[in-house]
């Protein structure tokens, strides 16, 4: 029996998603979903069987003093750290900070440089305000209406502000600003470029109408950037131990490649015999596209643009057909239930 | 095995060449990268044909005759692609030609416009003018269904694009004046990581035939050199090798050249560490065909 | 023996002081802005340039640099994943679509207008169940939910491996082997080396060709590779053979690339004299 | 047919534009316009079909593009229309997939089971011209795929290779297996790694459990835990995925047990490091310097760590016998390892080591289904001479 239901479960798994393939029904793609969704969570379930096999042997290289032991200490503490880092504590996160943060300095920076657009385009002659006609001021005003409606989004769904912060003044007076904006931006159309005196008065009012967004902006409640203990996937040490340890060492590791490379070709690239000679001319040819040696690098560019086309199409073809081969065959024996090595026995 | 026959004391000269710790290939390798990337070394590139082709092609053209630029690549390529775009379009721009730029890539208008800003200022420093928005050069910006987008140039540029990216009428721009289809451009330079180059050969060289030039990223590239070979297309840059030659032929060294410096460096030390392996491979083996012979 | 410890002793000593210097100067180099964030911001770039160096270091032999930073990166990582799997999958998606009461309690943020999905129950059970290898005596019963996962993926690569991989594959190789045949005459009258001439086409689609068929052969399992088979598995063999030089060959480029980008960072964003 | 032209909506909209608007004559509207299910789909998507506008390619020769609208009211005013895609111009008739999405909180949901209909414009530069309605299609799933027949016959060819071969095999035919040379260096290395009093490094590789490479791989490992167990020699296989890290536990103790030394099982050797691929890397190079295995084995799907593993491995002389279906790390490991087994290779490994009846006539059938495959390329390049179509209708699937 224990050996039994699990091949059977392999048996009726199998063969449902082979004729699911052929069933293009809405239902057959639902079944398809669920089941790839099923096996994502699976994983994650497994994975703390992993996390537990990891515990296990750093302790015991730990509890019977392997030399290593300090050093399983620190795999022990880097992922304790990490995980309770990790953990929901309620509480504003570091990048919700940064958003708020950064989405006031983006709408001072609309407000302004929609006002410094409009001051620009009285005073600069004609021939240099191409990109600043009156009918792009007009542009460039409701885009920023706009662009401030999207930050404010980011005020209103923040833990920090407390409703009466944003329902009070502040967010009222910015949200002000955007349709004074609006309907100074229909005025634009009714201008001629080259009346200079209508350009100024709206200017003006542009002017006005952006110091008071700004002061709102500059009166909501400041944010610290740090709150080390709360904001979970968003804290702020689970951010920099992923930005500034993780990170780096991964990408260290994946750059010491080029220097793997160099010394896999020294060791491996000899001539020993006829068939190690063709690898290492193929991949001679290639190096040699990048050397400056004029008509020698054009041909061995030549050479490479071949080999890449055609020798290579066929290889490749030929290893992707086989493999699909023993991709199908080795699934039919696991859904047959004949290849079983995978599953142990009692 | 080679581990052990290292630390043997007595080695010949050809053992010594064949099983070299591997840290001197390291040293070597690590001190040549670091020294040709702090001294910005740059070398110049062997030109092929069809990084020339493009070239020439800007070269031969007259002041005043229309180049379109089509900047069609996104963040995620600007590494291998805006030093083409910087490279064509200050050769262009400097030559007084009039450059139509536009992007059909949905991320690209940002830096299609950086890109072009960055060139006037350039030519004003270098060249002694400033290139006049409307005059000398034109931004289109932005706009969805590439292969739409071409075919509709050709028919009338304003289909797609009524206005630039400014919100200027294309007509109230001068150099545009002139300017209906493809009939009065003189050649597409595309650069792009996509296969935006596909719409630019089929529509625009296939069914306009206007001549196309495609500047790609290193992975896309060789899939393009048929096209090359069968003239489709009149000229192809490949990945940083690419944009190095252009800059190679510009005589305006720059970031490409200077990764390729970088690269030419590092594949010099592994290809002659590859040679010494050899020479020692040899030099054993016939020392040992020798002591074969004497026993 | 004593010696080389106290070596190590001062040449660690001098590393640390090194990361000290450099963290100062890095904090010093922008201070009016704001102090503090300067401070943490130059410890930490200090801390990733270390880690890389640690890494490094493994160039030379193994030490306890690279240890240190192997063993940390383990436990981060693994806890890193570990984390995200919980807290966005579980906690994010699958506790609030089978129990929106718990969820709601815990005033988990989540769209419950999707409604109850029951089904995530039976992965629920499911992952239960693979926790029980932990119960010695009931580990075998965590062989079912590896049975359906396995199950589910075989049965899921069967076919559509042999569309992709195989018969679209196959579909690729149907190609003609003379390209623009116009007889044998104009073949001969146009005889060029050219790229786009006849005479090149046609040898590329031939060396296609052979090379697919010689290189399936080369797979073949249960026959001899004797007489005119193992020609043509040699040739498999040798197609194979230069294919794999030139694409390492094509590779070092890349990886000269990522060896640029953190020298970069160790000069550029770490000591600023790039 | 209604072929009212409406210009109410050029294509210039901004009444503040300096230019003269150009008076332009819409293009004749497109003719013919039919609606049909889409077949083979999950009931989300129309096919609609229409004749050129007599203004494409002739007439005035002024269309652009020609734009597709649906409507669940064959009486809606034109502006209510949705604008479901776009297709340029060129030919003489068109077809238009119109695919929705299945999900009711979508924006690109597709009523399902209700009559649509369909409206088609020409577009020119600055105005256009609408068709008539298309008749009332609805759109309805389907319960087999027909464009996947020819997958189908693959695999019933490919299952009846497998069921006769098998049968071969059990009535005692010993089948002719070619020697491996990576397969054969297995037991050698064991048995060096045992001399040195060394252990053994199995890497299972970054697949998943249910990766094939890595199931092939399993079926090497319980080999190797077997022979390991009987020569006493250690053995350490690190894992990157937690179920693979359960499976090769089952598959080591089962090897253990299979040797008759089930006790000699050390719960340590088969452990977890990461599901970090690089993090991953760093561990089990420093394991390799540090324990200097005598043999490293490398089976199942890699990745860019290919090199870095393989490398590492050559420093401490270890022997090294890799394998993987993943064909840009194929070089890396046919440079810097001793054996190599490429793609298919990896699959029949386990056979090889086996030698059941059962997996021998798979394998066979493998072959043969080879030889199938070489006859059909070589029919195709025929079919492609004579007869494209035919070829581009059985092996185009969707």
């Amino acid at each position: 029996m224990r050996r039994q239901i699990p091949l059977l479960l392999v048996f009726v798994s199998g063969v449902f998603m082979v004729i699911q393939y052929f069933v293009p029904s809405a239902f057959a793609e639902r079944a398809y979903e669920f089941l790839i969704d099923w096996t994502i969570i699976i994983g994650i379930f497994a994975l703390a069987l992993g996390i537990w096999s990891l515990v296990r042997v750093s302790y015991n290289k730990i509890r019977t003093g392997h030399p290593d032991a300090m050093y399983s200490a620190i795999t022990l503490a880097g992922l304790g750290l990490m995980i309770f880092f990790g953990f929901e504590f309620p509480g504003v996160s570091y990048k919700e900070a940064m958003r708020v943060t950064q989405a006031k300095d983006y709408i001072q920076s609309e407000f302004s440089g929609a006002r410094d657009a409009a001051a620009r385009r009285v005073f600069l002659p004609e021939s240099e305000t191409l990109s600043l006609r009156p009918d792009s001021i007009k542009t460039i005003l409701t885009m920023a209406a706009d662009s401030v409606a999207h930050w404010v989004d980011i005020f209103k769904t923040s833990h920090w502000f407390s409703g009466a912060d944003l329902e009070g003044t502040n967010l009222a007076a910015i949200m002000t600003t955007t349709e004074q904006f609006k309907s100074i931006s229909s005025q634009y159309t009714s201008v001629s470029p080259s009346d200079s005196m209508a350009l100024a008065g709206l200017a003006g009012r542009v002017s006005e109408v952006s110091q008071q967004g700004i002061a709102a902006v500059d009166s909501l409640k400041n944010l610290s950037d740090v709150y080390p203990l709360t904001g979970g996937l968003e804290n702020y040490w689970f951010i920099h131990f992923f930005d500034d340890v993780m990170i780096p060492i991964q990408a260290t590791m994946f750059s010491l490649l080029a220097f793997f490379i160099a010394s896999a070709a020294y060791r491996a690239f000899r001539a020993r015999s006829l068939l190690s000679t063709v690898l290492l001319l193929a991949a001679f040819i290639v190096m040699a596209r990048l050397l400056p040696m004029g008509p020698v690098t054009i041909g061995a560019n030549k050479l490479t643009q071949w080999i890449l086309l055609v020798p290579n199409l066929a290889a490749k073809r030929a290893i992707v057909i086989g493999v699909g081969l023993g991709i199908v065959a080795t699934s039919l024996k696991v859904v047959l239930g004949i290849e079983r090595s995978y599953m142990g026995r009692d | 095995m080679e581990q052990g026959r290292a630390q043997s004391k007595n080695k010949t000269f050809s053992e010594m060449l064949m099983s070299m710790d591997r840290r001197w290939v390291f040293l070597v390798l690590g001190i040549v990268t670091v020294g040709a990337l702090l001294s910005k070394f740059t070398i110049k590139q062997s030109v092929t044909p069809e990084v020339r082709d493009i070239y020439n092609f800007v070269e031969n053209l007259k002041p005043s005759d229309n180049l379109l630029v089509a900047i069609d690549y996104d963040p995620n390529a600007k590494a291998e692609l805006h030093p083409m775009a910087y490279a064509i379009l200050e050769q262009a721009m400097a030559r007084k030609i009039h450059v139509i730029t536009l992007t059909l890539s949905q991320n690209g208008a940002g830096l299609a416009d950086q890109a072009v800003r960055d060139v006037v200022d350039s030519v004003a420093t270098y060249d002694g003018f400033r290139p006049e928005y409307g005059k000398d050069y034109v931004f289109l910006g932005y706009r969805p269904y590439y292969a739409l987008v071409i075919l509709g140039m050709g028919q009338n540029f304003r289909i797609p694009f009524p206005k630039d990216y400014f919100g200027n009428v294309l007509d109230s721009l001068p150099m545009m004046k002139r300017v209906q289809n493809y009939d009065q451009i003189a050649g597409v330079i595309d650069i792009t990581g996509s296969n935006v180059a596909d719409a630019w050969i089929a529509n625009a060289n296939g069914r306009y035939g206007v001549k196309v030039a495609l500047g790609l990223t290193g992975v896309s590239g060789a899939d393009y050199y048929p096209y090359f070979q069968s003239r489709q297309i009149f000229g192809l840059m490949v990945g940083m090798k690419g944009a190095a030659e252009y800059e190679t032929l510009t005589h305006n060294p720059g970031p490409a050249m200077e990764a390729m410096g970088v690269q030419t460096f590092a594949h010099i030390v592994i290809i002659l560490f590859i040679l010494i392996g050899n020479v020692g491979y040899f030099l054993d083996r016939r020392a040992q065909n020798k002591r074969a012979r004497q026993l | 023996m004593a010696d080389s410890r106290n070596l190590s002793r001062i040449i660690t000593a001098g590393i640390f002081l090194l990361l000290v210097v450099s963290w100062i100067i890095k904090a010093m180099s922008g201070m009016e802005a704001s102090a503090w964030l300067n401070i943490r911001n130059g410890a930490l770039t200090t801390i990733a340039a270390f880690l890389t160096l640690c890494i490094y270091s493994f160039l030379y032999g193994d030490n306890p640099f690279y240890r240190f930073a192997e063993h940390l990166f383990v436990g981060v990582s693994a806890a890193y994943w570990m984390t995200l799997g919980f807290w966005s999958t579980i906690v994010g998606n699958v506790v609030p679509r089978s129990f929106p009461a718990l969820a709601k309690f815990f005033k988990i943020s989540f769209n419950y207008e999707l409604g109850t999905a029951w089904h995530f129950i039976v992965p629920l059970i499911l992952g239960i169940l693979l926790l029980m290898r932990l119960a010695p005596k009931m580990s075998w019963i965590s062989r079912w939910p590896l049975a359906f996962i396995i199950g589910t993926t075989a049965g899921l690569n069967l076919p559509r491996y042999l569309q992709s991989d195989f018969i679209q594959q196959i579909n690729n190789t149907f190609i003609t082997l003379l390209p623009g045949w116009q007889g044998v005459g104009p073949f001969f009258s146009h005889l060029s080396l050219s790229a786009s001439g006849q005479l090149v086409m046609i040898s590329t689609n031939v060396v296609v060709f052979v090379g697919v068929v010689c290189g399936l052969i080369y797979f073949f399992f249960s026959k001899e590779h004797r007489g005119w088979f193992g020609v043509a598995s040699r040739i498999g063999i040798w197609v194979l053979m230069l294919t794999f030089g030139a694409s390492f060959g094509y590779t070092v480029m890349g990886r000269i690339s990522l060896l640029v980008g953190r020298i970069t960072f160790l000069f550029h964003d770490w000591l600023g004299i790039l | 047919m209604l072929t009212a032209s409406v210009s109410a909506q050029p294509a210039n909209t901004s009444s503040a534009d300096t230019t003269a608007q150009m008076q332009a004559i819409p293009p004749a509207p497109p003719v013919n316009v039919s609606a049909k299910d889409r077949p083979n789909d999950n009931g989300t998507g129309i096919v609609v079909k229409w004749d050129a506008s007599p203004d494409d390619g002739a007439g005035r020769n002024n269309v652009v593009m020609y734009k597709v609208y649906r409507s669940l009211k064959p009486d809606a005013p034109f502006k209510d229309w949705v604008l479901r895609g776009q297709v340029p111009f060129g030919k003489r008739q068109y077809t238009y997939d119109d695919v929705g999405a299945r999900d009711k909180d979508s924006k690109d949901y597709f009523p399902k089971g209700v009559d649509v209909y369909y409206r088609v414009a020409a577009v020119a530069a600055d105005t256009f011209s609408v068709s008539g309605n298309s008749n009332a299609a609805v759109a309805s799933d389907e319960w087999y795929n027909t464009t996947r027949t020819t997958v189908l016959v693959f695999v019933l060819v490919f299952f009846g290779f497998t069921l006769y071969f098998i049968n071969v095999a059990k009535k005692g035919k010993t089948l002719y297996v070619r020697p491996l040379a990576g397969i054969e260096a297995v037991d050698e290395a064991i048995g060096r790694a045992t001399e040195m009093g060394k252990p053994i490094l199995y890497i299972l590789g970054l697949g998943s459990a249910s990766d094939i490479a890595t199931i092939a791989s399993f079926s090497v490992l319980g080999r190797v835990a077997k022979k390991v167990a009987e020569y006493q020699t250690p053995i350490l296989v690190p894992c990157y995925d937690p179920i693979v890290l359960t499976v090769a536990e089952e598959t080591v103790k089962t090897g253990y047990s299979d040797a008759g030394r089930p006790d000699d099982y050390k719960d340590d050797s088969v452990y977890f490091v990461t599901q970090s691929q690089f993090a991953y890397v760093a561990a089990v190079n420093g394991t390799m310097l540090r324990e200097r295995p005598a043999t490293n084995i490398y089976l199942g799907k890699f990745y860019a760590e290919s090199l870095l593993l393989a490398e590492t491995g050559a420093v401490t002389g270890s022997i090294q016998i890799s394998g993987t279906d993943e064909i840009a790390q194929l070089p890396f490991f046919v440079v810097a390892c001793d054996y190599t087994l490429i793609g298919e290779e990896l699959y029949a490994a386990s056979v090889y080591l086996n030698r059941e009846p059962i997996l021998m006539g798979t394998l066979k059938a493998q072959d043969y289904y080879k030889a199938f495959v070489i006859g059909v390329i070589a029919l195709g390049l025929i079919g492609r001479m004579f007869a494209p179509d035919l070829l581009q209708a059985i092996f185009n699937i969707h």
